[in-house]
Protein backbone atom coordinates (compact mmCIF):
# COMPACT_ATOMS: atom_id res chain seq x y z
CA UNK A 1 0.00 0.00 0.00
CA UNK A 2 1.31 3.42 -0.84
CA UNK A 3 0.91 5.92 1.74
CA UNK A 4 -0.29 9.45 1.41
CA UNK A 5 1.61 12.34 0.31
CA UNK A 6 0.32 15.99 -0.39
CA UNK A 7 1.49 19.25 -1.42
CA UNK A 8 0.00 22.89 -1.97
CA UNK A 9 1.30 25.65 -4.50
CA UNK A 10 0.14 29.21 -4.15
CA UNK A 11 0.97 32.00 -6.97
CA UNK A 12 0.27 35.12 -8.71
CA UNK A 13 -2.78 35.00 -11.19
CA UNK A 14 -0.77 35.46 -14.52
CA UNK A 15 -0.83 33.07 -17.27
CA UNK A 16 3.00 32.84 -17.06
CA UNK A 17 2.48 30.83 -13.88
CA UNK A 18 0.63 28.30 -15.78
CA UNK A 19 3.17 26.25 -16.90
CA UNK A 20 4.69 26.52 -13.89
CA UNK A 21 1.47 25.14 -12.33
CA UNK A 22 0.75 22.37 -15.12
CA UNK A 23 5.08 21.36 -14.49
CA UNK A 24 4.87 21.51 -10.69
CA UNK A 25 2.01 18.52 -10.70
CA UNK A 26 3.58 16.36 -13.18
CA UNK A 27 7.01 16.58 -11.33
CA UNK A 28 4.34 15.53 -7.79
CA UNK A 29 2.81 13.10 -9.77
CA UNK A 30 6.02 10.79 -11.30
CA UNK A 31 5.80 9.53 -7.54
CA UNK A 32 3.00 7.25 -8.62
CA UNK A 33 4.97 6.16 -11.81
CA UNK A 34 2.41 7.14 -14.52
CA UNK A 35 2.79 6.68 -18.10
CA UNK A 36 3.52 9.84 -20.38
CA UNK A 37 0.11 9.68 -21.53
CA UNK A 38 -1.19 9.88 -17.89
CA UNK A 39 1.33 12.70 -16.97
CA UNK A 40 0.28 14.72 -20.60
CA UNK A 41 -3.35 14.10 -19.34
CA UNK A 42 -3.22 15.71 -16.06
CA UNK A 43 -1.48 18.48 -17.46
CA UNK A 44 -3.77 19.44 -19.65
CA UNK A 45 -6.87 19.12 -17.24
CA UNK A 46 -4.38 21.48 -15.18
CA UNK A 47 -3.72 23.85 -17.73
CA UNK A 48 -7.36 24.00 -18.62
CA UNK A 49 -8.08 24.81 -14.74
CA UNK A 50 -5.71 27.14 -14.30
CA UNK A 51 -6.01 29.03 -17.13
CA UNK A 52 -9.41 29.16 -16.48
CA UNK A 53 -8.74 30.46 -12.69
CA UNK A 54 -6.59 33.55 -14.80
CA UNK A 55 -8.47 34.19 -17.87
CA UNK A 56 -12.28 34.20 -16.58
CA UNK A 57 -11.82 34.03 -12.77
CA UNK A 58 -9.75 37.08 -12.42
CA UNK A 59 -9.39 38.04 -15.76
CA UNK A 60 -7.53 41.34 -15.72
CA UNK A 61 -7.48 41.67 -12.11
CA UNK A 62 -4.41 40.56 -9.78
CA UNK A 63 -5.33 37.80 -7.19
CA UNK A 64 -4.05 34.35 -6.02
CA UNK A 65 -4.59 31.49 -6.65
CA UNK A 66 -4.54 27.69 -4.56
CA UNK A 67 -3.47 24.41 -6.36
CA UNK A 68 -3.68 21.31 -3.80
CA UNK A 69 -2.60 17.91 -4.83
CA UNK A 70 -3.02 14.53 -2.98
CA UNK A 71 -1.52 11.67 -3.17
CA UNK A 72 -3.75 8.17 -2.33
CA UNK A 73 -2.82 4.38 -3.04
CA UNK A 74 -2.88 5.22 -7.21
CA UNK A 75 -5.33 8.10 -6.92
CA UNK A 76 -4.14 11.89 -7.58
CA UNK A 77 -6.65 14.54 -6.36
CA UNK A 78 -5.95 18.04 -7.39
CA UNK A 79 -8.19 21.04 -6.02
CA UNK A 80 -7.50 24.04 -7.92
CA UNK A 81 -9.21 27.17 -6.30
CA UNK A 82 -9.10 30.81 -6.99
CA UNK A 83 -11.15 34.23 -5.57
CA UNK A 84 -12.23 35.41 -8.55
CA UNK A 85 -15.58 36.53 -10.19
CA UNK A 86 -17.42 32.77 -9.98
CA UNK A 87 -19.34 31.54 -12.43
CA UNK A 88 -23.14 31.80 -12.24
CA UNK A 89 -24.24 27.99 -13.50
CA UNK A 90 -21.77 25.83 -13.21
CA UNK A 91 -23.91 23.20 -15.38
CA UNK A 92 -24.12 25.75 -18.36
CA UNK A 93 -20.59 26.56 -18.04
CA UNK A 94 -19.71 22.67 -18.03
CA UNK A 95 -21.44 21.85 -21.82
CA UNK A 96 -19.22 21.58 -24.43
CA UNK A 97 -18.61 24.89 -26.72
CA UNK A 98 -20.13 27.11 -24.10
CA UNK A 99 -17.59 30.42 -23.67
CA UNK A 100 -18.29 33.58 -22.40
CA UNK A 101 -15.28 35.09 -23.60
CA UNK A 102 -16.27 33.72 -27.70
CA UNK A 103 -14.08 37.20 -29.13
CA UNK A 104 -10.51 34.92 -28.04
CA UNK A 105 -9.37 31.76 -28.86
CA UNK A 106 -11.66 30.67 -26.12
CA UNK A 107 -13.16 27.34 -27.86
CA UNK A 108 -16.28 26.56 -24.75
CA UNK A 109 -14.03 22.80 -24.32
CA UNK A 110 -12.00 23.25 -21.48
CA UNK A 111 -14.44 21.71 -19.04
CA UNK A 112 -14.97 19.24 -21.36
CA UNK A 113 -10.69 18.49 -21.80
CA UNK A 114 -10.57 18.10 -17.99
CA UNK A 115 -13.46 15.47 -17.69
CA UNK A 116 -11.60 13.26 -20.82
CA UNK A 117 -8.69 13.29 -19.04
CA UNK A 118 -9.10 12.77 -15.50
CA UNK A 119 -11.22 10.19 -14.25
CA UNK A 120 -13.68 12.73 -11.83
CA UNK A 121 -13.87 16.52 -12.34
CA UNK A 122 -16.52 18.64 -9.35
CA UNK A 123 -16.89 22.48 -9.86
CA UNK A 124 -17.63 24.25 -7.04
CA UNK A 125 -18.65 28.12 -7.70
CA UNK A 126 -20.00 31.40 -6.41
CA UNK A 127 -20.72 34.60 -7.93
CA UNK A 128 -18.76 37.46 -6.26
CA UNK A 129 -16.49 34.83 -4.37
CA UNK A 130 -14.85 32.11 -6.39
CA UNK A 131 -14.42 29.06 -8.35
CA UNK A 132 -12.79 25.30 -7.19
CA UNK A 133 -12.35 22.55 -9.22
CA UNK A 134 -11.56 19.30 -8.04
CA UNK A 135 -10.73 16.40 -10.20
CA UNK A 136 -9.46 13.26 -9.79
CA UNK A 137 -7.80 10.53 -11.70
CA UNK A 138 -6.44 7.02 -11.02
CA UNK A 139 -2.90 6.10 -12.11
CA UNK A 140 -2.32 2.84 -13.90
CA UNK A 141 -4.89 1.49 -14.31
CA UNK A 142 -4.67 1.53 -18.30
CA UNK A 143 -1.31 -0.96 -17.76
CA UNK A 144 -1.90 -4.40 -16.34
CA UNK B 1 -13.81 8.92 -22.20
CA UNK B 2 -11.09 7.34 -23.86
CA UNK B 3 -13.12 7.78 -27.86
CA UNK B 4 -12.86 11.28 -26.96
CA UNK B 5 -9.45 11.38 -25.57
CA UNK B 6 -8.68 9.93 -28.91
CA UNK B 7 -10.00 12.31 -30.97
CA UNK B 8 -8.83 15.05 -29.16
CA UNK B 9 -5.22 13.95 -29.31
CA UNK B 10 -5.63 13.35 -33.32
CA UNK B 11 -6.99 16.32 -33.91
CA UNK B 12 -3.77 17.89 -32.77
CA UNK B 13 -5.22 19.84 -30.23
CA UNK B 14 -3.45 17.78 -27.55
CA UNK B 15 0.34 16.94 -28.00
CA UNK B 16 2.32 14.14 -26.28
CA UNK B 17 5.60 14.08 -26.29
CA UNK B 18 6.85 11.34 -27.41
CA UNK B 19 9.47 10.10 -24.49
CA UNK B 20 11.45 12.36 -22.00
CA UNK B 21 14.26 10.80 -23.23
CA UNK B 22 13.31 12.15 -26.66
CA UNK B 23 13.02 15.29 -25.65
CA UNK B 24 16.41 15.04 -23.51
CA UNK B 25 18.30 14.35 -27.16
CA UNK B 26 16.33 17.09 -29.09
CA UNK B 27 17.23 19.82 -25.82
CA UNK B 28 21.08 18.33 -26.04
CA UNK B 29 20.95 18.81 -29.81
CA UNK B 30 19.88 22.11 -29.30
CA UNK B 31 21.70 23.23 -26.97
CA UNK B 32 25.06 22.51 -28.93
CA UNK B 33 23.92 24.15 -31.83
CA UNK B 34 23.09 27.45 -30.30
CA UNK B 35 26.14 27.60 -28.03
CA UNK B 36 28.44 26.95 -31.39
CA UNK B 37 26.56 29.12 -33.34
CA UNK B 38 26.29 32.19 -30.84
CA UNK B 39 29.76 31.78 -28.47
CA UNK B 40 27.70 31.28 -25.34
CA UNK B 41 25.38 29.08 -23.65
CA UNK B 42 21.41 28.76 -25.17
CA UNK B 43 18.86 30.32 -22.86
CA UNK B 44 16.17 28.54 -22.02
CA UNK B 45 13.69 30.65 -24.77
CA UNK B 46 15.81 29.81 -27.33
CA UNK B 47 16.23 26.19 -26.45
CA UNK B 48 12.25 26.49 -26.58
CA UNK B 49 12.21 27.46 -29.83
CA UNK B 50 14.29 25.52 -31.38
CA UNK B 51 12.90 22.59 -29.60
CA UNK B 52 9.25 23.76 -29.96
CA UNK B 53 9.27 22.21 -26.33
CA UNK B 54 7.75 24.74 -23.69
CA UNK B 55 10.35 25.94 -21.07
CA UNK B 56 9.17 24.36 -18.43
CA UNK B 57 8.93 20.95 -20.08
CA UNK B 58 12.40 21.57 -21.08
CA UNK B 59 13.72 21.97 -17.38
CA UNK B 60 11.45 18.85 -16.41
CA UNK B 61 13.31 16.96 -19.56
CA UNK B 62 16.32 17.64 -17.86
CA UNK B 63 15.72 16.33 -14.49
CA UNK B 64 17.19 13.68 -13.87
CA UNK B 65 15.20 12.20 -11.43
CA UNK B 66 12.33 12.48 -13.51
CA UNK B 67 13.75 11.25 -16.19
CA UNK B 68 15.21 7.76 -14.18
CA UNK B 69 11.25 7.69 -13.19
CA UNK B 70 10.44 7.35 -16.67
CA UNK B 71 12.30 4.85 -18.18
CA UNK B 72 9.74 2.37 -18.65
CA UNK B 73 7.61 5.00 -20.04
CA UNK B 74 9.26 5.44 -23.61
CA UNK B 75 8.71 1.34 -23.71
CA UNK B 76 4.90 1.85 -23.09
CA UNK B 77 5.16 4.79 -26.40
CA UNK C 1 11.69 46.43 -16.31
CA UNK C 2 10.51 42.91 -15.02
CA UNK C 3 7.65 43.12 -13.10
CA UNK C 4 7.13 41.09 -9.77
CA UNK C 5 5.95 37.19 -9.41
CA UNK C 6 5.50 34.97 -6.54
CA UNK C 7 4.90 31.58 -5.81
CA UNK C 8 4.57 29.58 -2.63
CA UNK C 9 4.83 25.83 -2.29
CA UNK C 10 4.36 23.73 0.42
CA UNK C 11 4.77 19.61 1.22
CA UNK C 12 5.71 16.85 3.38
CA UNK C 13 8.81 16.45 4.62
CA UNK C 14 9.52 12.84 2.16
CA UNK C 15 12.55 12.52 0.33
CA UNK C 16 10.19 11.71 -2.10
CA UNK C 17 9.07 15.50 -2.70
CA UNK C 18 12.91 17.00 -3.48
CA UNK C 19 12.49 16.47 -6.84
CA UNK C 20 8.99 17.79 -6.79
CA UNK C 21 10.48 21.15 -5.28
CA UNK C 22 13.46 21.41 -7.76
CA UNK C 23 11.58 20.83 -10.70
CA UNK C 24 8.60 23.25 -9.37
CA UNK C 25 11.40 26.21 -8.65
CA UNK C 26 12.91 25.45 -11.99
CA UNK C 27 9.50 25.49 -13.86
CA UNK C 28 9.09 29.10 -12.03
CA UNK C 29 12.63 30.17 -12.58
CA UNK C 30 12.09 29.70 -16.77
CA UNK C 31 10.45 33.22 -16.21
CA UNK C 32 13.92 34.83 -16.07
CA UNK C 33 15.32 33.06 -19.75
CA UNK C 34 17.77 31.17 -18.03
CA UNK C 35 20.53 28.95 -18.88
CA UNK C 36 20.21 25.30 -18.27
CA UNK C 37 23.48 25.86 -16.29
CA UNK C 38 21.97 28.73 -14.52
CA UNK C 39 18.69 26.03 -13.79
CA UNK C 40 21.18 23.71 -12.54
CA UNK C 41 22.81 25.91 -10.30
CA UNK C 42 19.42 26.70 -8.85
CA UNK C 43 18.02 23.05 -8.57
CA UNK C 44 21.40 21.93 -7.18
CA UNK C 45 20.61 24.36 -4.30
CA UNK C 46 17.29 23.69 -3.85
CA UNK C 47 17.89 20.25 -3.26
CA UNK C 48 20.44 20.48 -0.77
CA UNK C 49 18.37 22.61 1.25
CA UNK C 50 15.06 20.89 1.24
CA UNK C 51 17.21 17.55 1.55
CA UNK C 52 18.76 19.09 4.86
CA UNK C 53 15.08 20.09 6.14
CA UNK C 54 13.78 15.88 5.41
CA UNK C 55 17.02 14.94 6.34
CA UNK C 56 18.47 17.35 9.51
CA UNK C 57 15.22 19.31 10.14
CA UNK C 58 12.73 16.95 10.59
CA UNK C 59 14.75 13.40 10.69
CA UNK C 60 12.23 10.58 10.62
CA UNK C 61 9.23 13.02 11.92
CA UNK C 62 6.33 14.39 9.99
CA UNK C 63 5.97 18.03 9.01
CA UNK C 64 5.84 20.34 6.63
CA UNK C 65 8.42 22.11 4.25
CA UNK C 66 7.34 25.76 2.70
CA UNK C 67 9.49 26.90 0.11
CA UNK C 68 8.34 31.08 -1.40
CA UNK C 69 10.17 32.08 -4.62
CA UNK C 70 10.19 35.60 -5.82
CA UNK C 71 10.83 37.08 -9.10
CA UNK C 72 12.14 40.48 -9.23
CA UNK C 73 13.72 41.85 -12.25
CA UNK C 74 16.40 39.72 -13.17
CA UNK C 75 17.00 37.75 -9.71
CA UNK C 76 15.57 34.90 -7.92
CA UNK C 77 14.81 34.57 -3.90
CA UNK C 78 13.81 31.60 -2.38
CA UNK C 79 13.18 31.13 1.26
CA UNK C 80 13.04 27.74 2.47
CA UNK C 81 11.27 26.83 5.96
CA UNK C 82 11.16 23.88 8.40
CA UNK C 83 9.62 23.76 11.51
CA UNK C 84 12.05 20.93 12.73
CA UNK C 85 14.68 20.79 15.05
CA UNK C 86 17.06 23.88 14.45
CA UNK C 87 20.81 24.52 14.16
CA UNK C 88 22.65 24.82 17.19
CA UNK C 89 25.65 26.77 16.09
CA UNK C 90 24.77 28.47 12.04
CA UNK C 91 28.40 29.36 11.46
CA UNK C 92 30.18 25.47 12.45
CA UNK C 93 27.20 24.01 10.40
CA UNK C 94 28.26 26.22 7.19
CA UNK C 95 31.89 25.10 7.04
CA UNK C 96 33.29 22.72 4.78
CA UNK C 97 33.18 18.87 5.62
CA UNK C 98 31.08 19.48 8.99
CA UNK C 99 28.38 17.15 9.08
CA UNK C 100 25.77 15.79 12.11
CA UNK C 101 25.43 12.17 10.74
CA UNK C 102 28.73 11.02 8.91
CA UNK C 103 27.41 7.40 9.17
CA UNK C 104 25.31 7.83 6.04
CA UNK C 105 26.60 9.42 2.69
CA UNK C 106 26.24 12.67 4.39
CA UNK C 107 29.47 14.52 3.37
CA UNK C 108 28.77 18.06 4.79
CA UNK C 109 29.09 20.05 1.67
CA UNK C 110 25.12 20.77 1.29
CA UNK C 111 25.62 24.82 2.56
CA UNK C 112 29.34 25.08 0.81
CA UNK C 113 27.21 24.05 -2.64
CA UNK C 114 24.64 26.03 -1.75
CA UNK C 115 27.09 28.75 -1.98
CA UNK C 116 28.89 27.94 -4.94
CA UNK C 117 25.66 27.76 -7.06
CA UNK C 118 23.50 30.79 -5.66
CA UNK C 119 25.03 34.69 -4.88
CA UNK C 120 23.81 35.09 -1.26
CA UNK C 121 22.67 32.43 0.95
CA UNK C 122 21.78 33.08 4.89
CA UNK C 123 20.40 30.63 7.51
CA UNK C 124 18.41 31.55 10.06
CA UNK C 125 17.61 28.79 12.70
CA UNK C 126 16.44 28.12 16.01
CA UNK C 127 16.97 25.12 18.00
CA UNK C 128 13.93 23.55 18.19
CA UNK C 129 12.09 26.19 16.28
CA UNK C 130 13.01 25.29 12.44
CA UNK C 131 15.45 26.37 10.11
CA UNK C 132 15.15 29.02 7.26
CA UNK C 133 17.46 29.35 4.50
CA UNK C 134 17.31 32.40 2.24
CA UNK C 135 19.03 32.10 -1.29
CA UNK C 136 19.32 34.55 -3.83
CA UNK C 137 20.43 34.40 -7.78
CA UNK C 138 21.07 37.25 -10.76
CA UNK C 139 20.08 35.44 -13.49
CA UNK C 140 21.68 36.93 -16.69
CA UNK C 141 24.83 38.78 -15.51
CA UNK C 142 27.08 35.99 -17.35
CA UNK C 143 25.76 36.96 -20.93
CA UNK C 144 26.22 39.78 -22.60
N1 LIG D 1 -12.52 29.85 -12.73
C1 LIG D 1 -13.54 30.40 -13.38
N2 LIG D 1 -14.08 31.58 -12.97
C2 LIG D 1 -15.11 32.15 -13.63
N3 LIG D 1 -15.70 31.62 -14.72
C3 LIG D 1 -15.22 30.45 -15.19
C4 LIG D 1 -14.14 29.79 -14.56
N4 LIG D 1 -13.89 28.65 -15.24
C5 LIG D 1 -14.78 28.61 -16.24
N5 LIG D 1 -15.59 29.68 -16.22
C6 LIG D 1 -16.73 29.94 -17.16
O1 LIG D 1 -17.04 28.74 -17.84
C7 LIG D 1 -16.96 28.93 -19.26
C8 LIG D 1 -16.52 27.66 -19.93
O2 LIG D 1 -15.17 27.34 -19.58
P1 LIG D 1 -14.30 26.44 -20.56
O3 LIG D 1 -15.06 25.17 -20.82
O4 LIG D 1 -12.95 26.30 -20.01
O5 LIG D 1 -14.29 27.26 -21.94
P2 LIG D 1 -13.48 28.61 -22.29
O6 LIG D 1 -12.42 28.84 -21.24
O7 LIG D 1 -12.89 28.33 -23.64
O8 LIG D 1 -14.50 29.73 -22.30
C9 LIG D 1 -16.03 30.13 -19.43
O9 LIG D 1 -16.25 30.81 -20.67
C10 LIG D 1 -16.40 30.98 -18.22
O10 LIG D 1 -17.57 31.73 -18.45
N1 LIG E 1 17.33 22.34 8.05
C1 LIG E 1 18.21 21.90 8.98
N2 LIG E 1 17.77 21.55 10.22
C2 LIG E 1 18.64 21.10 11.16
N3 LIG E 1 19.97 20.97 10.96
C3 LIG E 1 20.46 21.30 9.75
C4 LIG E 1 19.62 21.78 8.70
N4 LIG E 1 20.39 22.05 7.62
C5 LIG E 1 21.65 21.75 7.98
N5 LIG E 1 21.72 21.31 9.26
C6 LIG E 1 22.94 20.93 10.00
O1 LIG E 1 24.06 21.43 9.27
C7 LIG E 1 24.97 20.37 8.97
C8 LIG E 1 25.66 20.65 7.66
O2 LIG E 1 24.76 20.63 6.56
P1 LIG E 1 25.30 20.30 5.11
O3 LIG E 1 26.38 21.27 4.77
O4 LIG E 1 24.15 20.26 4.16
O5 LIG E 1 25.96 18.87 5.23
P2 LIG E 1 25.26 17.42 5.42
O6 LIG E 1 23.81 17.57 5.08
O7 LIG E 1 25.99 16.54 4.45
O8 LIG E 1 25.45 17.03 6.85
C9 LIG E 1 24.11 19.11 8.99
O9 LIG E 1 24.87 17.95 9.25
C10 LIG E 1 23.14 19.43 10.13
O10 LIG E 1 23.72 19.19 11.38
MG1 LIG F 1 -11.17 27.46 -20.49
MG1 LIG G 1 23.04 18.55 3.47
Amino acid sequence: MKSTNKMKIEFDSNTNNIGFARVSVAAFLTQLNPTLEEVADVKTAVSEAVTNAVIHGYDKLAGYIELTSVLEEDTITITIVDKGKGIEDVNKAMEPLFTTKSENEHSGMGFMFMQAFMDEVDVKSLVGEGTTVIMKKRIGCERI
Amino acid sequence: SGEIKRFLRDDGMVKVSRSLKENGYKIRQATQSISHEMGREATIEELAAATELSAEDIVMAMDASVEVESIYKTVYQ
